[in-house]
C-alpha cells in the first residue's frame, strides 16, 4: 500500500537532458525529441472529476481551519482572549501557506528520482529543487494510488498546502492565552520547517505507483500506514502541544479562576465546520473520486459519531451528564482517530476506532491531565495526540483484511502493529525535540509569555488593540 | 422619599411589575445582577475542570417612591414575588434626599 | 419518471451463484465465469464527475444539519437552553448515522429484484439482506436514473445516510425546551426505524432504469413524485413534530413569558447554511451532474428567494415590518416547498410554487397556530409541515410540461394532483401513528419531560451541566 | 486571451430556421436537418467534471455572499443594526436572483451572433431574446476557454448568477445604519440594471473560442483583462459605495460616538468564508476544472495571505499593534485584488500583489477616508473601489509572461496597462453617474434615510421589530 | 457626602461624562439597565408572537461626592442629559456614610 | 442597618467572596459595572477609528449586613480586593430603613 503520488518526473528529465547538452550539443536534440516520444506514448490520463475532487478538498480543508478550527478554539478561550486566538490560526495559515510555495513543498515533496541519486539525506528530506514551485506548471502531473491515474500536480501542491497549514495552526490551541503573538509566530514557521515538513517527507514521498521500487521517504518505505495524516499531523502537532504547554508554564489562575469556555455556540460550530471540512481532509487523501473515497466519507461519519456518543455516554455515566462540549470533544477525538485508517478501515472497524478514541481521548484529558498538572489549554494534546496514537496504532487493527479492512499484500495485524508503534516513536521524537529546542531558543530571544497585566487584560486589548465584543 | 430596591428571581419579573403599575407606581429601573446566598448554586463541567457557580442571575429593581407609599409598595412585591422556596429574594428600603426629573427640571414628589 | 438508482445486483447474482454451489460444486465454477463475463460485457460506466458530484452533494447535506439546522434552531430558543438543542441535533443525527449502516440502509433500499421474489411486505419495507453494508464494496454501483450511468453504490449510501440524518432532526424543533434528553434519543431512533425507513422505502426503492418493470416501493409504484424528498422528509418529520409538541404539552410560561429567539443572527447562520446545504439535498438527489442538475440548482434559488421575498412583503402589508427571521422562516419554507419538484419544475413554475409557499407558511405560523394553540416551539409544523404538503401537492402542477416542467410521459395535472394527494396521505398517516404511539409508549416507561425546575433554569445546566455563554 | 464560452448558438440558429420556415415551408425540414447534422458532427463535448466543478463554485459564491458577506458586514455594525444588514444581504441576494432569471441573463449575456446583426447597443448590452431563459434548456451548452470544450449552459446561468447576486449586495456596506429598507432595495434594483448588466456585458460576453471573430463587449473587444471580475464586481461596487455614502450624508453621531464592531467575531466568520467561497468566485471563472484551476485557487489562496500579513505588519509597524480585524480586512483587499488576476498569474505574481493591495487598502481606509471625511461605514470604496484599481491595473504587470503570468499573444506591460486603465475608467463613469442619478430620484422620490429616532434606536427595532439578541 | 444617582438615555453617556469632568468629579460609575415610565417601549413580533418590550435601555450613573458639590453636580447632569423628550430619566440623590479607597485606606473626602 | 457598596476589580471578586464568607456575611449582590476614575482605560482601534474607552470592567458588591458588622466588612473588602495598583476601587457605606425577605416575610436583621 503507497500513499504518495510520484510526481511528475518531466523537471528531473529536463535537467538530466540539460546535462546531457552540456557534454555533447548534438545528442541533446535526439534525447528531448525521445523524450517527448515517450511522454507522448504514455501520455498521463487525467479525469477532471478527480481534478474537480481534489479541488473541492483543498477548499474544505481551507473552511476546516478558516473558520472551523479558529471558531472551535476561540470559543473555547475566555471572551477577553478569543480574538487573539483567532488571529493567530488565520495569521499562522496565511504565513504557512506563503512559505509552503517558497520551500515547502519542495523540501516535502522532491527527493532522488533512484537509488542511484539517493543520499543520505533523502529518506529525511526533500531537496530545494521545487522552490518557489519551479518546473511546476499548470500541465505538471502527479500520479494518485492507481496506476497510470493523474492529477494535475498543482491540485496536490493546493491540496498539500492545506496539510501544511492546519498542522501548525492545531498546537495554537496548548499554548492560548498567555503567548506572545510574535512567538508564537516565530515558533509555528520554525516547527513547520524542522518538524512537519520532515515528517511529511518521510510518511508520505515515494515515487508513486509507476516507480514503486523508487527511494522514498523513511516510514514510507518501512511500510507506516498514515491515509491522512494522523502522525504527520495530529501526533505533531499533538506532542508538539504538549512540549510548547509545559516550556510556557501556566495560565494565572489556573485551577482557580473560572476559565469557562466563553461561547460554546462557537465551538459547536467550530466542530461542525472541522467535521465537514476534514471530509476534503480524509477523503481527498485518496486523491480520486471512487469508491474508496466514499468509504473514506463512511468511515470518517461513522467514526466521529461513535467517538462522539461514546464520550457523551461515558461522561453520562461517570459525572451524570452528557455535555455539548463533550459531544463536540468526542467528535474531535473520533476524527483524529479515523484519519490514519480513513481509506483502510470498513464501516465496523471505524465505528470501533471511534467509540475507542473517544473514551480513551476522555480519560486523558479528564483524568491524565489533572493528575500531571499541565496547563494544555484546549487539550490539543488529550485530543489531537492521544487521539493520533490510539489512531495510529488502531490502524494496524483495522486494516486487517480479515477484519472487513484494505490492507493489502500479506498483511499480519502484529506485523504493522509494531511498524505503527515505531512510527509514532519517530514522530514523537522529532517533534519533540524540535518543539522543545526551538521553544527555548525563542524563549532566549523574545520571550515567550506576555505580562501579567497583559493576561490579565486579555491579549485582544493587550496585544491586538481591539475587542472581540462590543 | 424613599428608594425600594428589591432582589428577586428573573422570571417573576414580568408579576411584580403588574402588582407595581396596579397599585399606581409609574417608574422603576430594573439591573441584571448576580446573587449569593442561602440558595445553592450549580456546578458546570468543562471537560475536566468544574467549576462551583455559587453566583445566581437575578433581578434587581428600583423604585423611587413617596415615603408614604413604601409600605404598599414593600406588600405589593413581597405577595407577587414570593415562590416559597429559597432564593425569593430581598427588599430594602432607604431614604432619599432629592428626586430631580431631568427632562423638566420638576424635584421631588413631581419627579417621581 | 423514476426516482430510485438499482442497486447492484452483484449481490444477489453471487448469492444465486452461492446457492448453486451447495448443489453441485462442479458447476459452480462455470456460474461464476459467465457472471463475471456478463458483467464485463454490460460494465458499468461510472463517470468520476458524477461520482464527486454525489461525495459533495453529501456533504452538503451533512453541513445543512450540523451547523446548519443546529444554528437555525439554536438561535431561535432562549440563551439557557441552545445547548440542549445544539446537542439533540448533534447526537441525533450520530446516532441516526451509525444506525443506518447497521439497518436502516438495508431496510430502505432493498426488496425483492423479481416480481416471483416479492412478499407482501416488499411494496412497505426493504431486507435485512444488507445490514451492515454486507455485500456492498468499494466496487458495488448502483444506476442513476439514467439508463446505463452508474455511480458507486457506496456514494449512495453515504449521500441517502445525511437524508436519514436530518430527517428525524428536524422534529427537535418542534419539542425543544421542555423534552428530556433521554427520551428525545429513543424517539428518534424509534421514529426513524417505524416512519422514515418505510416511507423512504415506499417513494424511492425501485429497481432503476434497467429494471423499471421490477418491484418497487409502494407510492413510487403509484407513480408519486417526489425528486428530493418532500413526503418523505418534510411532511414526515413535519406531522411528527406537531404530534410530539401535543403530547408533550406546552412549555412554562408560554404565551406568558418572552420567548424571544436568543440569537437571529445564529438563526440567520442557519438559514443561509441550511441554503447553501439544501442544494446537495435537492440537486444532488438527481444523482448525476448535467444540465438537469444545474435546474436543480437553479430552482432551489429562485423558489427560495420568492418565498423569502413573498412572507417579507405579506409581513410589511399586515404588520409594517418586514423581518429578518421572516426573510429566513420563508427561505426556508420555499426550500421545503421545492424539495420535491427540485428537478421536475421550470424556473418560472419554480419561483411560483415558492412564492405559494411563503405566504401559506406565514399564514399556518402567524395565525393557524395561535388559533389551534398548540406550542411548536420553532414552527417544525408550520414550515416543514405545510411547507410540505403545498409542495407534493404543487409539484403535480409545476411538474406539467405544458408549465415548463419535467414531467414525462402521458401526464395530466389532474391525475397527478390525486397520486400526490394519496402520498401526502399515507404519509400523514404513517408519522401520525407512529408517533403518536411511540411517544406514548416513552413517556410511560421513561417520562418525556425534565422537571419544573429543569426547564425554569434551562435544560443547558439542568440536563448537560455547561452554560452556553460565559 | 478570452473571457467568456460561446452560448449555445442552438436558439439562434432554430430563430433563423424558424424565419426560413415563415418564408418557405418546403426548405424548413431540410435545413433543420442540416442543422442537426452539423449538430452531431459537432457534438459538444461536455466533461460531468467541469458540469460539477461549476456547480460547486456556484455553490460557494452563494455561501461566500449568505453568509459570508451578511457576517462580515452584520459583525462591524453596532449590535442595533447587525439584523438590518442581514436582512438587507439576504432580501437582495434573493431579489436580484429572481431578476437574473427574469432579464439579467439575457440583457448580460445575449448579443448579434456577427457582425452584420451587430446594432450600436451590441457592444454595450445584451438582447432581451433569453428573458425567463426563454430557449436555454437542460441541453444547451455554453463553450468554456478551451475549443471545443462546453458545458451545459445552465451552470453558466447559475454560476453568473451568484455573480450578479453579490456585486450589488457589496454595496450594503458603505449606506449601513442609516438607509431606509425600502430605498435600498429600490436601489439595488436600479443600480443593478443600469450598472452592473451593462458592465458584465461589457467585460465578458464574446461569441467564445469557436466564434472569436464574432462582436463582443466592449471592454472585451479592447482585450481588457478580467478573469474574475475586478472591474464588474469590485470596482463597480465599490465606487457606487462612496457615491452613496456621500449623497446619504453621515451617521449621526459619526466621529464623535463610539461605533466600534459589535462583534468581531462574526467578522472572522464572514471573512473567512468570504476567502472559501472566493475561490469557487476566482477559479470557477476559469468555467472547467484543470491545472489552470488549481493555479487560481492556489494565486487566491497566496496573494490573500500576504495581504492580510501585510496590512497587520503595517498597522504593527505605524500602531503597535496587528489586529484582527486588520488581518481580515487585509484578506479581503487581497482576495478583490486578486480577482482579475486569478487564472492570469503566477504564484510569484500573486504574493506581490497581493501585498501591495494590503497596503494600499490600508493606507486608502487609515488616511484618506478621514481625510476626506466621509462616511463609508464598512470602507467599502477603501476595499473593493480601491482593491479593485489596485488589481486591475496589477494584473497588466502580473500577466505578463515575463513574470510568470499567464498572459498570452504579443504581450507588453505598458500596453495592457493603457487598456486596464481605460477598462477601470468606463467602470467608474459607468457607476458613478447610474449610482448618483439613480440615488437623487430615489431621495424624491422615497427619501433615503430612516429618522433620527429610528437610527437612534437602531433599525432593527425601528425598521425590522425585532432585536438580534434576547 | 451623598451619592448622586442618575438614570439617563444610553447617547447622553459620553456628554454627561464630559459634563462631569469639566466640573471637576474625577471618578463615577457606570450601570447598564432598564427603565420603565411614561416613556413608551416598543413591540417586537416574532413569527407569530409579539411582545410588547416596555423596559428601554437607559444608564445609570452612581457618584459620590462632597455634599457642597451636589448642587453642581446634579446641575450638570441635568443640563447634559436632557433631550426634551420623554423619557430623559432622573437624578436621585442620598446620604453616604462613610467612603474608602480600597488601594490606599483613604476615607471619605480623599477617598472620592 | 447599613448597605456597604464596594467597587472592585473583576479577578477580585472570588477572594472578596471568601474574605466575607469567612466573617460571616451570608448573601451578597454583585454587578458588572464600568469604572471611570483615575486608572486610565486603553484606546481601541478599528480600521481608521480610534476609540479612547474611558470606562473600565469593574464589579459592584452590594452587601446589607448589621450596622455593628460595617468595620469588619469593610476591612475584610478592603484587604481582599486590594492590589494596590491604581483601579483597586472604593467603598461606600450607607444606611438602610428596612429589609425584608421576600420568601418568610422575615424583617430587618433576620432578613440578612
Ligand atoms: N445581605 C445581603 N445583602 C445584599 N443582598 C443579599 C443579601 N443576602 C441575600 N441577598 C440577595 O438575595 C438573594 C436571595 O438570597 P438567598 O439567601 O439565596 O435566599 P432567601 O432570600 O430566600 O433567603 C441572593 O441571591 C442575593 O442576591
Ligand atoms: N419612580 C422611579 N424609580 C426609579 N426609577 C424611575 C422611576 N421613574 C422613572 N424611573 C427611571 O427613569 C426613566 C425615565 O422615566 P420616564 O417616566 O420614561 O420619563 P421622564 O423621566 O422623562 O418622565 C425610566 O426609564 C426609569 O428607568
Ligand atoms: N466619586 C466616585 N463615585 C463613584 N464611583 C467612583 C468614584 N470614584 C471612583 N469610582 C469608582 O472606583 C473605581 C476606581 O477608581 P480609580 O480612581 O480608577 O482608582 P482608585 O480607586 O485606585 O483611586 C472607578 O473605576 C469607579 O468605578
Amino acid at each position: 500500500m503507497k500513499f504518495v503520488p510520484t510526481l511528475d518526473r518531466g523537471v528531473d528529465a529536463a535537467k538530466a537532458s540539460a546535462l546531457a547538452l552540456g557534454l555533447s550539443l548534438f545528442t541533446a536534440l535526439p534525447a528531448f525529441a525521445q523524450d517527448a516520444a515517450a511522454t507522448a506514448a504514455a501520455a498521463p490520463k487525467v479525469d477532471k472529476g478527480d481534478t474537480t475532487w481534489m479541488l473541492v478538498s483543498t477548499i474544505l480543508v481551507i473552511m476546516m481551519t478558516i473558520p472551523g478550527l479558529a471558531l472551535f478554539y476561540g470559543g473555547l478561550v475566555r471572551s477577553k482572549n478569543v480574538l487573539s486566538v483567532l488571529v493567530q490560526v488565520f495569521a499562522g495559515f496565511s504565513l504557512i501557506s506563503i512559505l509552503w510555495v517558497v520551500y515547502g513543498y519542495s523540501l516535502a515533496f522532491t527527493g532522488a528520482g533512484t537509488a542511484a541519486d539517493a543520499t543520505a539525506l533523502t529518506p529525511f528530506i526533500g531537496t530545494l529543487d521545487k522552490m518557489f514551485l519551479a518546473g511546476v506548471t499548470t500541465d505538471s502531473v502527479a500520479e494518485t494510488f492507481t496506476k497510470g491515474v493523474y492529477i494535475p500536480e498543482l491540485t496536490f501542491v493546493i491540496f498539500q498546502l492545506t496539510f501544511a497549514a492546519i498542522t501548525p495552526a492545531l498546537i495554537i490551541g496548548a499554548i492560548a492565552e498567555r503567548i506572545k503573538f510574535a512567538a508564537v509566530m516565530v515558533f509555528l514557521v520554525v516547527w513547520f520547517t524542522f518538524s512537519y515538513l520532515p515528517m511529511a517527507h518521510m510518511v508520505w514521498w515515494w515515487g508513486g505507483p509507476s516507480a514503486a521500487d523508487a527511494p522514498s521517504g523513511l516510514l514510507f518505505g518501512w511500510g507506516a500506514l498514515d491515509f491522512a495524516g494522523g502522525t504527520v499531523v495530529h501526533i505533531n502537532a499533538g506532542v508538539a502541544g504538549l512540549v510548547a504547554c509545559i516550556v510556557l508554564g501556566k495560565r494565572i489562575g489556573f485551577n482557580k479562576d473560572n476559565m469557562a469556555p466563553h461561547s460554546l455556540v462557537l465551538t459547536m460550530i467550530g466542530a461542525c465546520l472541522l467535521w465537514v471540512g476534514w471530509f476534503g481532509f480524509n477523503a481527498g487523501s485518496n486523491l480520486e473520486a471512487n469508491g474508496l473515497t466514499a468509504q473514506a466519507i463512511l468511515n470518517t461519519i461513522v467514526a466521529t459519531a461513535a467517538a462522539a456518543l461514546a464520550w457523551m455516554f461515558v461522561e453520562w455515566l461517570t459525572r451524570g451528564h452528557a455535555s455539548m462540549l463533550g459531544a463536540a470533544s468526542g467528535a474531535v477525538a473520533g476524527l483524529v482517530a479515523i484519519t490514519p485508517a480513513a481509506g483502510l478501515a470498513g464501516a465496523g472497524g471505524a465505528i470501533v476506532l471511534g467509540a475507542v478514541a473517544g473514551v480513551v481521548c476522555l480519560w486523558a484529558v479528564v483524568s491524565i491531565k489533572p493528575m500531571l498538572g499541565y496547563d494544555d489549554s484546549l487539550d490539543v494534546f488529550g485530543v489531537h495526540g492521544v487521539g493520533g496514537v490510539v489512531g495510529a496504532l488502531g490502524t494496524a487493527i483495522v486494516a486487517a483484511p480479515s477484519l472487513g479492512g484494505f490492507g493489502v499484500g500479506e498483511y499480519t495485524i502484529a506485523g504493522q502493529l509494531v511498524i505503527q508503534a515505531k512510527a509514532v516513536l519517530v514522530c514523537i521524537v522529532t517533534t519533540g525535540v524540535v518543539s522543545f529546542v526551538s521553544l527555548y531558543v525563542i524563549k532566549m530571544i523574545f520571550g515567550l509569555r506576555v505580562t501579567e497585566q497583559a493576561e490579565r487584560e486579555g491579549l485582544d486589548i493587550a496585544t491586538h488593540g481591539e475587542r472581540a465584543y462590543n | 422619599m424613599k428608594f425600594v430596591m428589591a432582589i428577586i428571581k428573573p422570571f417573576k419579573l414580568d408579576e411584580v411589575r403588574d402588582a407595581l403599575t396596579a397599585i399606581g407606581v409609574q417608574g422603576l429601573t430594573v439591573t441584571e445582577v448576580k446573587g449569593y446566598g442561602r440558595q445553592k448554586g450549580h456546578t458546570e463541567i468543562y471537560r475536566g475542570t468544574e467549576y462551583a457557580v455559587s453566583f445566581l442571575p437575578k433581578i434587581k429593581i428600583e423604585i423611587a417612591v413617596n415615603t408614604d407609599q413604601v409600605e404598599k409598595v414593600v406588600a405589593a412585591i413581597s405577595s407577587a414575588a414570593k415562590t416559597g422556596q429559597i432564593g425569593d429574594g430581598k427588599i430594602f428600603v432607604y431614604g432619599i434626599d432629592q428626586a430631580v426629573r431631568i427632562r423638566t427640571g420638576e424635584t421631588d414628589t413631581e419627579a417621581l
